[in-house]
């Protein structure tokens, strides 16, 4: 804050709404100290080879060599990206299916709400242990559709290093369609009742008018629900942890376990700062320029 | 470096945990059955010099429990005592000046000349000083065979591991998986570090894990192992199970033919009421190369500000060492005292077996002594890649040499 | 050939009935016009031709098919809303080919339709601007573009114009005049706003509950309303209405007596008690008012002068009364004028039924 | 050529039109998949460990037992000590209530003070803020460790408490800003005409009137705080963790064999209190969050 010249002109910026900025602080201190400063921190850190305590005896990119030659990282990093991709997909196909179904007005919107969207209310650690058992081949599907009959069936994706994320995807997507869908459907229910009824006259099927005309109009949401679907994948954390814990081998593993394990478990620090640095830049080149262009940008709202 | 510890170390010292005079709370990571009852005459012997042993166990085997201890000394909120694997874990805690110097007592108590291999001590001492109490000697390569298995398999039961490997496929006919084999990186990589003494010998291991020599690495006799381990990979397709102890209760329930596990198993077979020599047999490495490692549990005691509490402290420190506690508790936890002056003539046929190849001396310190966390976790999390994938023996052991190269 | 026929058309949402058992037969190429204050039902019943609404009973015929069960692509109409309702995310062009794409017309065709469309409704430089980028004016032309470039028979109109400004109003109405007097299509037109529906309508149903109240030519409806409640609604400054009774061809009421000489009475001459209503601008003064059959003196309470012509406030038979001049007439509270009216300009209602005597 | 009947009145629609059944079938088929996770945590909470074993999981109890839910709530161990969740239940509710008061009272501030009185470079830190929201918590985490232990904060309650403010700060700023600007402007102006200050209108004038935002703001922080696992397990002793650690924990530390139901009842037990508050609220969580997520 620049020093105050003496007051002879109006009182300086610094005085004028003296109370608000005093509220302010906690937010400054926030912003600086933890958002700016932290990161600053975590990436300076990341240069060095410090292993149980920071050090900064630096070693230049060799943590960034050693992260992208390992292996885990490599599958953590695949693992992500397949997650991400079908996740994004499916969550945004699912959310605004079931938020257009739910417009047409039909008997019972509120229970069919109701149920798809309690998960998003539970913990990604009871999400993953309840999908754990009921992926798990001698308590779940498996064994039920066995002892229905059909003997061979195998369906056991958790122990099986190909198909693992898809187990884990679709417990994130049992756990996350739900917000979408309520966000959708509050966009849905803006869209000007004319719009329809235009469409109506024009003889556009209810298909196509979603299509050529609801959804180009929902541009807003679809960036917010965008937004917040990516903001989401990037921290995948508990959900791996409850449902696989990485397993079975290190098929399941993903970015942010990395970093926790190689920060804590194996006291390499400079290791998981290079880590979280990578996921830091990921963040930057999907997310910033995006949200700072709704957020940021022209100030709606 | 020496500004920052200093700085640490007052952190600890002006938070100490509020414990009262006596109270002294315990961290470890023994949850599971047989390990839980050991814990207990530990503290029953704590509890009789008058102090209370608070118990602070954390479940999820030492990986998990490990960080959570370590970032609780860092962060200025020490425990009494805690159970950590002795070597290079705690080497930046001691040089941060964290823990308690415990030489006064050690020499008091003539530790030097009571605790056999001197090496468990060797690795409780870090420029000299004494920092932590050896509890027990683990060793990690035992292989456990159940009886009732083999019998339903009609064979006899093998006496190393070709002849295990060679019963496999009858053992498979009969509907038995014949290695247990938990889905833990930590399990997959024990197996691994038994199948090398045990194939490539103790030279070999000892060029690898001691001086990291690279090429032998590479070389046949590790050859050799990864192709071991390759084969240990197929016998345990189908054994799905996640903890260690789980595996166990598949040989103890004749479901399983063996389990390639420390000694601590024996507790698990323990509390099952299970006899050693007539339920289930141990073969110390493998039966083929009967050499131990002497890897094991220690205490180190925080620093803490309080003088009650380091009385308390140094008071488990000499009831942990004491020869009542280590034959109690280690009848129950399946491992080795640390005392060579006491006999346990009480000790089953596995423990005794373990006895006399301690006394014959063929000992070895374990990889904790000379590998750091950091190659630690990169080698499990090759072993736990290695055997849920169909990765060749080769491109195994390519990857595992360059951990070797890249370790300090 | 009959282009819209209502046939015992009634509708009910639950218990409450919208539409009452209404019947309209709306001729070729005529505008008809449904007025009425809102809640009246005219837009429902607008929908319900539209087929965006599903009747609880009655017919819908357009161009002698009956279209009770079509969707509405299927009858025929194009509708233009209050909202305007263009397609926010497509240019103008995209907004008036988007229909006939649709219906797999051909590229050729839709293009000269298109053409033609934004000839007769000048919009061609607004083809590749998006419906932000336009006017309320421009908008409303491009809503009315997307049901010409379909040919339509029937152009139905939601309020359209009571989204813009009084100066543009005033010019669209213009064009809708020009553009039905170009195309000679029926349209049916809703409204709230009675001077639209006096310059546009050939006809105009006046609605009220679900009921059509009248249903005539403008001027009939301004000269002779069917009941109360259409003499009140149409007309302004407002008609003045005298509650009193009638005896033999005298209509006295609150101390006066007015005579009913050339009334011209809808069945024979009945007494009783009844409303008088007479329109402002049908009651004269000054000199003009000396020989009319009617004739008072009143004083000038409030004087409101309105540039084309000034309305004067005075009391007569204890009523307040509204008697409008022309703009030049110099008149100022408290002035005491004569003036009078010919009863045959007056409307009667009986005085229970409301309706026209 | 009238045809056999002549369309009058609402078009006859099929009760089972082609449209509808598709319709009606896909949200049943959806909804069951949807609630099968809770019916079967439910259904299997309530058997018995021989029952679960040879049974399947779908089918619903034979001969109900609450002993799971006991055991789950008292008498599951983690290690020697076997105290169920409760210690990790009341440990949450310790955590909770000061953060969810904390962060959102320092948010609405925030919020306010965006929205009204906006100084020199506030949408600056606004900014940042926003960004942050974005920024990995693992970036943030070892910093946070160091900062904590300088306040003498880490390892205890307080510690996690101010945790969750600062990660919370963000998204719920950004929901009171939203709706503080929406907040007519005149009603601003006439307050400060009448001569109240800062705290005086934000007082007086905007608490007051924006229940429904703080209802959101409180739902939107109960459930994200007590469903946490990364901060509990990293933040707070074994003493101190909060229900997702232990529940964690008990289900992963096996005394000899898994016992579903007591882990499935320990599961609900966790999800009871996020879902009685959805529940609960019900339409408002619903808009609210709508509300914040759309405008923002």
């Amino acid at each position: 804050m620049s020093s105050s010249q003496s007051s002879s002109r109006k009182p300086s910026g610094l005085f004028r709404n003296l109370s608000a900025k005093i509220a302010s602080v906690p937010m400054v201190l926030t912003a600086l100290v933890v958002f700016v400063g932290g990161t600053a921190w975590t990436v300076l850190y990341s240069f060095t080879s410090s292993k149980l305590l920071p050090k900064l005896n630096f070693v230049g990119l060799d943590q960034y060599e050693r992260l992208w030659g390992t292996r885990r990282w490599l599958i953590s990093i695949e693992n992500l990206a397949v997650y991400g991709f079908f996740s994004m997909i499916f969550t945004l196909v699912i959310g605004f299916t079931l938020a257009a179904l739910l417009d047409r007005k039909i008997r019972g919107e509120n229970v069919f709400r109701t149920i798809f969207l309690y998960p998003f209310a539970l913990s990604f650690v009871v999400t993953g242990l309840a999908w754990q058992w009921i992926l798990n081949p001698d308590l779940g599907v498996q064994n039920v559709v066995r002892s229905l009959g059909w003997e061979s069936f195998t369906f056991n994706p958790l122990n099986d290093p190909d198909i693992v994320i898809y187990g884990i995807l679709i417990a994130g997507l049992w756990q996350g369609t739900g917000l979408i869908m309520v966000i959708m459907l509050a966009g849905l229910r803006g869209i000007d009742e004319d719009i329809w009824k235009a469409a109506r006259v024009d003889g556009i099927g209810t298909v196509k008018t979603y299509l050529r005309v609801i959804i180009p109009m929902m541009r807003p949401v679809f960036v917010t629900a965008l937004v917040l679907i990516a903001s989401g994948i990037i921290k995948i954390y508990d959900l791996v942890v409850a449902q696989t814990n990485g397993g079975p081998g290190i098929a399941s593993e993903v970015p942010a376990k990395y970093v926790i394990n190689y920060m804590f478990r194996a006291q390499n620090l400079g290791q998981g700062f290079a880590a979280s640095t990578m996921m830091l830049v990921s963040v930057i080149i999907i997310l910033i320029p995006w949200a700072y262009l709704e957020f940021g940008g022209k100030k709606r709202g | 470096m020496r500004k920052f510890s200093k700085l640490m170390a007052s952190a600890a010292l002006c938070t100490a945990s509020m414990a009262h005079a006596g109270e002294l709370e315990v961290t470890h990571w023994w949850t599971s059955g047989g390990e839980a009852a050991a814990v207990a005459e530990f503290a029953e012997a704590f509890d009789a010099t008058g102090n209370t042993w608070v118990d602070g166990a954390i479940a999820g085997s030492g990986g998990t429990a490990r960080p959570i201890i370590i970032s609780r000394i860092l962060g200025g909120d020490p425990m009494g005592a805690t159970q950590l694997n002795h070597g290079r874990q705690a080497e930046e805690l001691i040089e941060a000046g964290l823990m308690t110097d415990l030489t006064e007592l050690a020499e008091a108590e003539g530790w030097k000349d009571l605790v056999n291999p001197s090496s468990l001590l060797d690795a409780c001492t870090f420029e000299g000083r004494i920092y932590c109490v050896p509890v027990n000697i683990h060793s990690a390569q035992w292989i456990w065979l159940s009886h009732g298995a083999f019998e339903k398999a009609g064979l006899p039961v093998p006496a190393n591991w070709n002849e295990f490997v060679a019963a496999a496929p009858k053992l498979e006919e009969a509907g038995i998986t014949p290695l247990a084999m938990g889905q833990q990186g930590w399990q997959q990589n024990l197996a691994f570090g038994t199948l090398t003494l045990a194939i490539a010998g103790v030279d070999a291991w000892r060029k690898v894990s001691v001086e990291r020599d690279v090429d032998t690495a590479k070389g046949p006799e590790y050859a050799a192992v990864f192709e071991a381990v390759a084969k240990a990979r197929e016998l345990a397709r189908d054994s799905n199970v996640q903890d260690w102890n789980l595996a166990t209760n598949l040989v103890i329930t004749d479901q399983a033919g063996g389990q390639i596990m420390g000694d601590w198993a024996q507790g698990e077979f323990q509390m099952a009421g299970q006899v050693a020599g007539e339920d289930y047999t141990c073969l110390p490495g493998l039966g083929v190369n009967e050499i131990l490692d002497t890897g094991g549990d220690a205490f180190y005691f925080p620093v803490i500000d309080d003088e009650a509490t380091k009385e308390a402290q140094m008071a488990l420190a000499s009831t942990l060492i004491a020869p009542e506690t280590q034959v109690a508790f280690n009848l129950k936890k399946g491992s080795l005292p640390v005392r060579g002056d006491i006999d346990l003539s009480a000790a089953n046929d596995c423990m005794q077996k373990g006895l006399n190849i301690l006394a014959a001396g063929n000992v070895l310190p374990s990889g904790d002594m000379n590998l750091t966390a950091d190659t630690q976790t990169q080698i499990e999390d090759l072993m736990a890649e290695f055997w849920t994938s169909d990765m060749s023996a080769a491109d195994g052991q390519a990857r595992y040499a360059d951990i070797i190269a890249s370790a300090e | 050939m009959t282009s819209v026929l209502v046939k015992d058309l009634t509708l009910k949402f639950g218990a409450l009935t919208v539409l009452d058992n209404l019947n309209i037969d709306i001729p070729e190429g005529e505008f008809l016009v449904l007025l009425g204050a809102s809640g009246c039902g005219k837009s429902t019943l607008l929908n319900c031709i539209a087929g965006l609404l599903d009747v609880s009973d009655g017919e819908i015929h357009i161009n002698d098919r009956n279209v009770t069960w079509e969707e509405p692509s299927g009858r025929g109409i194009g509708m233009v809303f209050q909202s305007y309702a263009l397609y926010p995310q497509m240019t103008v062009e995209g907004n008036l080919s988007f229909g006939l794409k649709n219906a797999r017309m051909g590229k050729a065709e839709i293009k000269k339709r298109v053409a033609r469309a934004a000839e007769i409704l000048q919009i061609e430089p607004l083809l590749h601007r998006k419906p932000a980028a336009l006017s309320g004016g421009q908008r409303q032309r491009v809503a009315i573009g997307r049901a010409l470039v379909r040919d339509v028979d029937v152009f139905l109109f939601d309020e359209p114009l009571s989204n813009l400004d009084a100066k543009l109003r005033a010019d669209l109405r213009v064009e809708i005049k020009r553009l039905h007097h170009n195309l000679k299509n029926t349209m049916i037109y809703v409204t709230h706003d009675q001077v639209e529906a006096m310059t546009l309508a050939d006809r105009i149903a006046i609605m009220k509950g679900g009921i059509i109240q009248q249903l005539d030519t403008p001027t009939e409806i301004y000269n002779r309303p069917r009941n109360k409640y259409v003499a009140g609604f149409i007309g302004s400054p407002e008609i003045n209405f005298f509650e009193g009774l009638i005896e033999q061809d005298a209509f006295s009421t609150g101390g006066e007596r007015f005579s009913l000489a050339g009334y011209a009475f809808r069945g024979a001459a009945t007494a009783g008690p009844a409303w008088l209503g007479i329109r402002p601008e049908h009651i004269l003064s000054g000199s003009a008012a000396k020989n009319l059959p009617v004739t008072n003196e009143v004083t000038v309470d409030i004087v409101e002068p309105m540039g084309s012509d000034t309305l004067a406030w005075a009391t007569l038979a204890g009523v307040p009364l509204r008697i409008r001049m022309d703009g030049q007439a110099a008149v100022s509270t408290g002035d005491r004028i004569l003036i009078g009216f010919d009863p045959s300009r007056a409307s009667l209602f009986d005085k229970t039924t409301e309706e026209r005597l | 050529m009238a045809d056999a009947i002549t369309p009058r009145g609402p078009k006859p629609r099929r009760r089972f039109s082609r449209a509808n059944v598709m319709l009606y079938g896909t949200l049943i088929v959806i909804a069951a998949y949807y609630a099968l996770p809770l019916y079967v945590m439910i259904v299997t909470s309530l058997k018995g460990m021989p029952e679960i074993r040879i049974g399947n999981i779908f089918a619903p109890p034979v001969e109900v037992t609450y002993q799971p839910w006991v055991k789950a709530w008292s008498e599951a161990c983690t290690g020697i000590n076997c105290e169920g969740l409760s210690r990790g239940f009341w440990n949450s509710v310790q955590i909770l209530i000061p953060s969810v008061i904390l962060s959102i009272a320092i948010a609405s501030v925030n919020g306010y003070a965006l929205a009204n009185w906006k100084f020199k470079g506030s949408e600056v830190f606004f900014t940042i803020l926003i960004v942050g929201a974005f920024i990995p918590y693992q970036v943030m985490l070892y910093p946070l460790v160091i900062i904590l232990r300088e306040l003498g904060l880490y390892g205890s309650i307080w510690g996690l408490v101010l945790v969750h403010t600062v990660f919370g700060m963000p998204i719920l700023t950004l929901l009171f800003r939203n709706y503080f600007t929406s907040v007519p402007e005149e009603l601003f102006k006439a307050a400060r005409v009448d001569g109240a200050g800062f705290w005086g209108i934000y007082f007086r004038i905007m608490l007051p009137m924006s229940l429904p935002i703080f209802v959101v703001a409180i739902i939107l922080q109960v459930t994200g705080i007590w469903n946490d696992f990364l901060f509990g397990v990293i933040y707070t002793k074994p003493a101190d963790y909060p229900m997702t650690v232990q529940l964690n924990n008990i289900v992963n530390s096996v005394q000899g064999v898994k016992e579903y139901n007591v882990n499935m009842a320990a599961t609900l037990l966790t999800g009871l209190v996020p879902l009685i508050i959805y529940f609960a609220s019900g339409k408002l969580f619903v808009r609210g969050i709508a509300a914040g997520a759309v405008k923002g």
